[in-house]
């Protein structure tokens, strides 16, 4: 029994110390750490892609345990979902932040805009687009070469072999916009995905004024105002030579397609038309 | 304008360096060793190199083909390299099952683990040879007798080396240049090896700094000992001339992949590859050192480029 | 004052680096020949590093030739004039020599009358009695930029920052580019010229001594300066050992002087200020003669072609047109160069105008034009024994690749001259240059943002 | 035990946190230091069992209890030898002595080598090294293969000269690749029989209780 | 139940603790020299975390949250001493062959993480079933992991000759070959779960 | 001489990474930058240094003379476990920018193999005071020197592209197992010190 008591004494008085330390240690915890920071990372997706502004997920939650507020902060890869968990942890609502998708503003595929020259140097667009204006007549369009597949951390973007234009895939993409920032040639816009994915967008961003535009590429937008005009929403404006959708404005009518003489506007994931269809094959021709 | 005009940055013309130029350039400077070890070793030294060559070969086309699906490169002749020297450094009775063990070891987790030419941390030779050294140390220690009838001591087995710490009597300097001692296939001759040097340094293909900075400081080092303790293992002529130190310090320290960038860098690298392979030599349970120590400096390698900088312009002004 | 006798035995040169390519001068001893005019020039208003210009002419302007037509916008930039007689025909977009569609001022040829304050006389002028004030504001007028590749305006080189003084010029006339063969020629049949305007520039910076610096592989033009200079007190002829890039301005003060400018600073914090032969001549003529920059030489050349020649350009004429002097475009024409191989820039047409830092048209045939298959580095460091820098190229091309900027800079990827010796040298054919440079762009980018 | 989820947890203050430590502490020592009480008997045995089965091993059958009798004797080196007498009946069959090296590839090397009373090696066994697996760990059967003679060192008879491995100039076969923890076992062995022909002339004139004291 | 199996299969494949989790890397590598030890010391460790899980979920609500890891150790510390004691006891030659890291289990990250991340927020049930499940992946690794080395480096497994010893690389059974060995098998479990996905 | 073969076994022969195993976890944790790795070596080296010290006073003056070594492993993990805490919230006290540097890696350490593997072993392998101290330092040389070698290697790797099914923790045990290779090369040495 003597073995035993000494066994309890000593590891008693151990215990004893330790838990005095750690009260100590706990007394001067409690104003530094916020426990909360550690249940919103548990929250966030752990991408740690930085698409929300912060350097990673764990500066993201300390910088919004941190504020009083949920406005600017917005994870994309999580999405709104994941907003909802974070604002039911720190018991702030949320806002409605609406889904947004990167589009391509180019559609210069191998058909619509011949090559010019050759293009041999790095396999890189930022490279390509600081040497000269690019492979085609186009000095605006799409160099394909790239750099918006290698910064995207999702794996949702690709260059179609066929057009040699990329070609974002709807449900891996996050918003994270860091496709938007890696091209050198600014095609890369986020968009609302509308919708049902349904989105109409100028794939053009080609200010050269209308002939020259046309002569390098025959999808090219060339600034002739007739979506403008057509337009019930005042949702298009054109300023050199090119014309813009605004996605807020923008009620996905589809009028200005068919009206477009180079079929620059793309629409998508929409259900075909049915009678017009005879205009838009005019439109082509 | 017919035919399209090709547009990139500049320089818009080239030496016309290659890799294969560089790795056929080796290549070449491995001949008179690879004569010499026939002479030595007789038909066992070609069979042993040819079939060491064909697994590296074979076993990198494979591994890059059907597990990386990627292209293979073995027209570039790297494998080819790494297949002659782990011949070099096997003795010339070892199992071909071995040495079919010892290129997998070289190609696969040497070499293709890491992605293939240029990205590997450690030279895939020694890998090969120090996975055979720990795997199989009997038949990797057992050195068969040199063929050739005018050899010192016909019936030994040990390399120079392992009779240094037995203290035994050595063998002449002068076979242990000319290369009629036993060994390994390619460490017998130094004087083949340096006609190597000399050809690879003429060609451009290396520097001076790693080989001699690795000779000279087992030549320092070692006569530092040899004038306290005048003793024949300290001896620096002996150090020099035998085991696989030529062998390495000139082919296998000298690999691009795995050596650093700039010249202070392969100085230090040289410095402690001669520290740890008489280190190893002189006191540890090992015969030969230079694989570990070339192996381990492998390792330091990216540290050393890290830390190492080329003699920037400008940096320190000397003006005058 | 001779050639310099020291190190008669073993040349001077720069002491980091270098490679030695191919010569190939090919037009070297063909005499410049004057270009005929052309039916329409296209003169960019963007020729120098710099503001562009502020187009001062309109559609249906007649103008002369040296009449201004570009007028420079703020300290770093330089006066643009005509380079024909004619009518302006438009102010448009056309793709020059940065490959993008830029501002220009189109005009039609029609004759080829002067502006009447030019001395069109061949006679040397040698005596200069304008202050140097004087002169770097004619230097200024005439719109000087530096020809030696750099596009840098004259005369803000001459007006060094406050506190600093040089005490040497040195004159380029290294010309260490492959195939190109201007400078070369310039320095043979202007020689006297090139000495008087060292001169004015010496007069101009207020320095007593003035170094030639001529790579080995330019005999002639060695023994003919070397002859003149004993009659200009303070002006010295120095061979170099040829090894490229020796015209860079840093490796050309090493060489010469010994001094190696510091990474981001200016080679005047060294007291040297680096000016080519092309631009020493085109001083001569403005303050001497009156004559505006409108012309220069360009060197054309390549294998393929017929009649590698070297001539007389104004600004603004189509390379199209030189081409044909030398015999037209050859059928097996992979890449046309503006520059020199090593550095100059691939066009995309070959309807881009000649400019002011236009230098040579080189034409490779298309079996040498294709870069070959990229492979992965095999660390052979050979790109960082040929860097002039000192720089660790594949290092600062891994880092642009996986974008890691503090490394990058502090790797001092901002101190590449962009001389192409790595790319050049690397045995994987690599693109370091590609990636340096636009790591170098990125990198300046940051650190100007920090500063700001 | 849903139900627990609604109790609320102790709250973090210095008295339930120094109770509940204290508490748990109590516990823990008191089942530790009984388990340890239980266990303490079989660890024991083990390890004597472990010593037993190893002399049983190398001595001739006995019926005695070596462990009980074993006594020390310096090995001449300064150090001195457990040496286990195994009788069977009252007459000495041999002796198991304890013997170590430090100079093995892995360092200390423990063996058991077993005498008969004609100066032959009946047997050994290994009781602790730290030598390579597949290289001098194979040192626990190699000497042991009577037949390979030339590596076998049972039944030889030492006092004709100590063992030395061939290299060395002896006759005794090395391990392939392993000469260190070849010397090392042999240098323990003749560590071993150096003890052993001091007790073989001195067991029968010191009494087995006298050595027994020093144990 | 069919929860309890999910947290079970779980443990097993999903979340690994070797392949996916990459806890407890120490004994992982140092003691897989066969497949016996291997197996030893995944059963010695599920023994502890089985045990600590149920007590930890039991005593949760007893232990104010600062004192919570100390507390945990505690209670895991015991039941390591407990195995140690046993195993001296019991089987003394294969509580030499694992050595200290039987001691070493306190620290195994794999143990304290069940015990803060699942036992100290579920019930007992669970948090048996989910000791048994990240217990069963562990052993099942090391064994693996040993019976490939020992294999690759003596012919053998669970000291059944497969092939002959002379061919076996030795490597295998010494430290660079736990690292090797291991870091391939992780490198095809990644491609297999890649592929199954 | 005994001493210098401690040191020279502790860091080369037996490596704690390339040949004991312990503190692998980190090992591959905080191995992916150079500057974090020498933060964590300081740590280990610190905290481990302190802990030997600290356990072998708690074995030789508490536990031994009561005879109750069976409590050697709760004591010396709580033991540890409170002393890396009071290490932690006295720098952060005291130095700020020394907690920035170092104090950060604490909370790892806690749970690393290291620290109590190395406390239990100078207790196995009889050392005394100043013999277990030195052990414990050269443990931790040895192990920052292989977390610093093994982080430049690392940093070299993500500059280049290997092959995706071996990136990350695969090829990180490769490189280990073949720098554990190389250390082989010292065995032995050790010899020279007895
Ligand atoms: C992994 C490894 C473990 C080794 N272990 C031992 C050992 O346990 N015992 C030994 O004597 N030698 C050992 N050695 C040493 C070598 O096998 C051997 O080269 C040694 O130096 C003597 O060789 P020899 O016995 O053929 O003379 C080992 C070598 C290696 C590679
Ligand atoms: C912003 C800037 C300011 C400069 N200021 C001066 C100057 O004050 N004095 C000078 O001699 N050169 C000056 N330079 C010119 C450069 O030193 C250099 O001569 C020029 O960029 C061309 O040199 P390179 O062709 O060798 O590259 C300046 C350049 C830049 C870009
Ligand atoms: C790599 C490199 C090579 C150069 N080669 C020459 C050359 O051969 N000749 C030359 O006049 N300028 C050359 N330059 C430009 C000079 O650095 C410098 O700009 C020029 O000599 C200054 O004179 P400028 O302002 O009159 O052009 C070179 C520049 C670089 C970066
Ligand atoms: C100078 C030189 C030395 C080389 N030495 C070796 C060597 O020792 N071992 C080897 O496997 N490959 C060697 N190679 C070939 C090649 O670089 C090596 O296989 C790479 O490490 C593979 O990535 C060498 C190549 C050169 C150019
Ligand atoms: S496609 Fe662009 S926005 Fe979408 S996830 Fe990829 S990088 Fe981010
Ligand atoms: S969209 Fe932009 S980044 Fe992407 S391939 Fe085209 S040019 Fe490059
Ligand atoms: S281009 Fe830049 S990095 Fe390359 S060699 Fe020239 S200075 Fe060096
Ligand atoms: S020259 Fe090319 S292969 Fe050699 S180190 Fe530089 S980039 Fe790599
Ligand atoms: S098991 Fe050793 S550090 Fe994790």
């Amino acid at each position: 029994m003597n073995v035993i008591l000494t066994a309890v004494a000593v590891l008693c008085v151990i215990g004893a110390v330790s838990s005095a330390i750690l009260y100590i240690i706990s007394q001067r915890f409690k104003t530094i750490e916020d426990p909360r920071i550690e249940l919103v990372q548990e929250a966030l997706p752990a991408a740690n892609c930085g698409g929300c502004g912060f350097p990673g997920c764990n500066g993201f939650a300390s910088a919004i345990v941190k504020s009083d507020t949920m406005d600017g902060f917005y994870c994309p890869v999580g999405g709104q979902t994941t907003m909802d968990n974070i604002a039911r942890i720190l018991g702030r609502t949320a806002d409605v932040s609406i889904k947004k998708i990167a589009v391509v503003r180019c559609n210069g595929t191998c058909e619509n805009r011949p090559r010019t020259n050759i293009y041999d140097g790095a396999s890189n667009c930022t490279i390509a687009a600081a040497l000269y204006g690019g492979d085609t007549g186009c000095s605006f369009g799409c160099l394909g070469l790239g750099d918006c597949v290698d910064s995207c951390l999702f794996d949702a973007i690709h260059i179609n072999p066929e057009t040699m234009l990329p070609e974002v895939v709807e449900d891996k993409c996050t918003a994270c916009g860091a496709c938007v920032k890696a091209c050198p040639k600014n095609l890369i816009e986020l968009r609302k995905q509308g919708p049902k994915s349904r989105r109409i967008y100028v794939s053009c961003m080609n200010k050269d004024k209308g002939g020259v535009a046309r002569k390098s590429c025959e999808v090219a937008c060339i600034g002739c105002s007739k979506c403008q005009q057509v337009c019930p929403f005042d949702a298009i404006t054109i300023e050199n030579n090119l014309a813009y959708i605004d996605d807020d404005k923008c009620r996905l009518c589809r009028k200005c397609v068919p009206v477009c003489p180079t079929n620059s506007i793309l629409e998508l994931n929409f259900p075909p038309r049915k009678e017009p269809k005879e205009e838009t094959a005019k439109a082509e021709a | 304008m017919e035919n399209k005009l090709i547009v990139s940055p500049s320089p818009h013309i080239h030496s016309g360096d290659s890799i294969p130029k560089n790795m056929y350039g080796v290549l070449i400077a491995l001949i008179p060793a690879f004569l010499l070890s026939l002479y030595v070793f007789g038909l066992d030294a070609l069979i042993l190199t040819l079939a060491s060559i064909l697994f590296c070969v074979v076993f990198e086309y494979f591994i890059s083909k059907f597990i990386l699906k990627s292209e293979p490169t073995i027209s570039d002749g790297s494998a080819i390299i790494t297949g002659v020297l782990l011949a070099f450094n096997v003795p010339s009775n070892l199992p071909i099952w071995i040495l079919a063990i010892g290129a997998l070891a070289a190609i696969g987790i040497g070499k293709m683990s890491f992605g293939g030419l240029g990205k590997n941390i450690f030279n895939p030779a020694l890998v090969g040879r120090i996975f055979l050294l720990i795997s199989f140390p009997a038949q990797m220690t057992t050195w068969p007798a040199p063929v050739l009838e005018s050899a010192t001591d016909a019936i030994s087995s040990a390399t120079v080396l392992s009779q240094l710490n037995l203290s035994s009597a050595l063998p002449t300097l002068s076979s242990m240049f000319v290369g009629t001692e036993s060994g390994s296939l390619g460490e017998t001759s130094a004087i083949a090896l340096l006609l190597g040097l000399i050809y690879m340094l003429w060609k451009k293909i290396i520097t001076w700094h790693i080989p001699i900075s690795i000779l000279v400081t087992v030549a320092i080092f070692t006569a530092i000992l040899y004038i306290f303790d005048p003793q024949p293992q300290y001896n620096p002529i002996i150090h020099l001339a035998s085991g696989g130190l030529m062998l390495g310090a000139i082919f296998m320290a000298t690999d691009y992949v795995t050596s650093p960038l700039t010249k202070k860098g392969m100085v230090i690298y040289g410095f402690f590859i001669g520290i740890i392979t008489v280190c190893i030599r002189l006191w540890g349970a090992y015969p030969e050192g230079v694989s570990f120590a070339i192996v381990l400096m492998n390792g330091f390698t990216p540290l050393i480029n890290y830390y190492t900088t080329p003699k920037r312009f400008g940096e320190k002004q000397k003006n005058g | 004052m001779g050639i310099s006798t020291e190190n008669c035995f073993m040349l001077k040169t720069f002491r980091i680096g270098g490679i030695h390519p191919a010569e190939n001068k090919l037009s070297a001893g063909k005499k410049i020949e004057n270009a005929a005019l052309p039916a329409q020039v296209m003169i960019p208003l963007a020729q120098h590093i710099g503001a562009p210009c502020q187009p001062i002419v309109k559609k249906g302007d007649k103008v002369k030739v040296g009449t201004l037509i570009g007028k420079s916008v703020g300290f770093v930039s330089a006066n643009i004039h005509s380079s024909v007689s004619g009518t302006v025909n438009k102010i448009d977009k056309v793709t020059d020599v940065s490959g993008y569609k830029r501002d220009a001022v189109i005009i039609d040829v029609d004759g080829d009358e002067w502006e009447p304050t030019i001395d069109r006389s061949d006679t040397l002028k040698r005596e200069c009695r304008l202050s140097s004030k004087e002169i770097v504001e004619k230097i200024a007028g005439a719109g000087i930029v530096g020809m030696g590749g750099a596009t840098f305006p004259t005369h803000v080189k001459l007006t060094p920052p406050p506190g600093l003084k040089a005490n040497i010029l040195i004159i380029n006339g290294v010309e260490c580019e492959p195939y190109l063969t201007s400078d070369h020629e310039l320095m043979l049949e202007k020689a006297e010229e090139i000495f008087v305007g060292t001169e004015i520039l010496m007069k101009a910076i207020d320095v007593k001594k003035a170094v030639i610096g001529i790579e080995n592989n330019k005999k002639d033009a060695i023994a003919r300066f070397a002859e003149i200079s004993k009659s200009y007190p303070g002006i010295e002829v120095q061979p170099l050992k040829v090894k490229y890039p020796q015209g860079g301005e840093k490796q050309l003060i090493d060489a010469i002087t010994g001094r190696q400018v510091p990474g981001g600073a200016l080679p005047i914090s060294v007291g040297a200020i680096v000016q080519n032969v092309g631009t020493t001549f085109a001083v001569y003529e403005a303050v001497q003669k009156n004559k505006p920059l409108f012309e220069r030489i360009v060197t054309v050349t390549g294998k393929e072609v017929k009649n590698p020649c070297n001539v007389r350009a104004r600004i603004g004429t189509p390379f199209k047109n030189l081409i044909d002097i030398a015999g037209g475009l050859p059928g097996d024409t992979g890449k046309v160069i503006s520059g020199g191989p090593m550095m100059g820039k691939a066009l995309p047409d070959i309807d881009i105008p000649v400019a002011k830092g236009s230098s040579g048209i080189l034409i490779i045939p298309s079996s040498e034009a294709k870069r070959k298959a990229m492979k992965d580095c095999i660390r052979c460091a050979k790109c960082v024994n040929v860097c002039p820098m000192g720089l660790n190229p594949t290092l600062l091309m891994d880092l642009t690749e996986f974008q890691i900027w503090d490394r990058a800079e502090k790797q001092k990827i901002t101190d590449c001259i962009e001389c192409g010796s790595c790319s050049y040298t690397c045995p994987a054919n690599r693109p370091l240059l590609d990636y340096i440079r636009l790591g170098k762009g990125k990198v300046t980018g940051i650190v100007r943002a920090r500063k700001n | 035990m849903g139900r627990n989820k609604k109790m609320a947890k102790l709250e973090s203050n210095f008295k339930n946190m120094f109770l509940s430590l204290f508490t748990i502490c109590l516990v823990v020592a008191a089942l530790l230091a009984q388990v340890n009480k239980m266990t303490a008997k079989p660890i024991a045995e083990a390890k004597a069992m472990k010593l037993v089965n190893a002399i049983r091993e190398v001595v001739p059958p006995f019926d005695n209890d070596p462990v009980a009798e074993a006594y020390k004797m310096p090995d001449g080196q300064g150090d001195s030898l457990t040496v286990y007498p195994a009788k069977k009946g009252d007459e000495i069959v041999g002796f198991a002595v304890n013997s170590s090296s430090n100079n093995g590839f892995g360092g200390n090397i423990q063996i058991i080598v077993g005498f008969d009373t004609e100066n032959k090696i009946v047997n050994y066994s290994v009781l602790q090294h730290s030598e390579t697996p597949g290289l001098g760990s194979k040192m626990t059967q190699w000497f042991k293969d009577t037949t390979k003679p030339n590596q076998s060192i049972i039944g030889r008879d030492l006092s004709s000269g100590p063992l030395k491995v061939s290299k060395d100039g002896g006759n005794v076969d090395a391990i392939t690749a392993s000469t260190i923890t070849s010397r090392a076992f042999l240098e323990a062995v003749n560590k071993a029989y150096a003890v052993y022909k001091e007790s073989d002339a001195d067991s029968g004139a010191i009494t087995k209780e006298e050595k027994g004291e020093s144990k | 139940m069919s929860n309890n199996l999910k947290v079970l299969i779980n443990g097993l494949v999903k979340e690994n603790p070797i392949f996916v989790l990459l806890l407890g890397m120490c004994p992982t590598l140092a003691t897989t020299s066969s497949a016996l030890n291997g197996m030893s010391m995944g059963l010695a460790t599920m023994f502890v975390l089985v045990c600590s899980n149920i007590v930890i979920s039991l005593i949760k609500n007893l232990i104010p949250d600062k004192v919570r890891i100390p507390a945990f150790i505690v209670v895991i510390a015991t039941f390591v001493t407990l195995v140690q004691m046993m195993m001296n006891a019991y089987v003394p030659a294969l509580a030499d062959s694992l050595g200290i890291f039987i001691p070493l289990i306190v620290v195994n990250c794999i143990v304290l993480g069940r015990a803060e991340a699942f036992a100290s927020k579920n019930g007992v049930f669970s948090s048996f079933f989910d000791g048994v499940g990240i217990g069963l992946g562990f052993t099942g690794a090391l064994t693996l992991l040993g019976a490939i080395r020992e294999l690759l480096g003596t012919g053998k497994i669970f000291s059944m000759t497969i092939f002959p010893e002379n061919f076996g690389a030795l490597l295998f059974v010494l430290a660079p070959g736990a690292f090797i060995a291991l870091g391939y098998m992780i490198a095809i479990f990644n491609k297999l779960q890649k592929k199954t996905n | 001489m005994e001493i210098i073969g401690i040191i020279i076994v502790a860091i080369l022969v037996n490596n704690v990474v390339f040949s004991q195993f312990l503190g692998i976890c980190p090992f591959l944790g905080v191995s992916k930058k150079l500057d974090t790795a020498i933060g964590m070596s300081a740590a280990v080296t610190f905290v481990l240094t302190l802990a030997t010290l600290v356990s072998f006073l708690i074995q030789k003056g508490i536990l031994e003379p009561f005879g109750l070594e069976y409590l050697q492993t709760i004591t010396f993990i709580l033991v540890i476990a409170s002393l890396v805490q009071m290490v932690e919230i006295i720098i952060k006290k005291i130095s700020p920018p020394l907690y920035q540097a170092l104090g950060v890696f604490l909370p790892l350490i806690t749970t690393n193999c290291v620290i109590l593997g190395v406390a239990i072993l100078v207790i196995q392998k009889d050392y005394n005071l100043l013999e277990s101290i030195i052990y414990a330092i050269s443990t931790a040389i040895g192990y920052a020197m292989a977390l610093i070698i093994f982080s430049s290697i690392r940093e070299q790797l993500t500059l280049t592209k290997i092959p995706k099914a071996m990136q990350g923790v695969p090829i990180a045990l490769i490189t280990a197992g073949i720098l554990a290779m190389a250390f082989m090369g010292f065995s032995g040495i050790d010899q020279v010190f007895k």
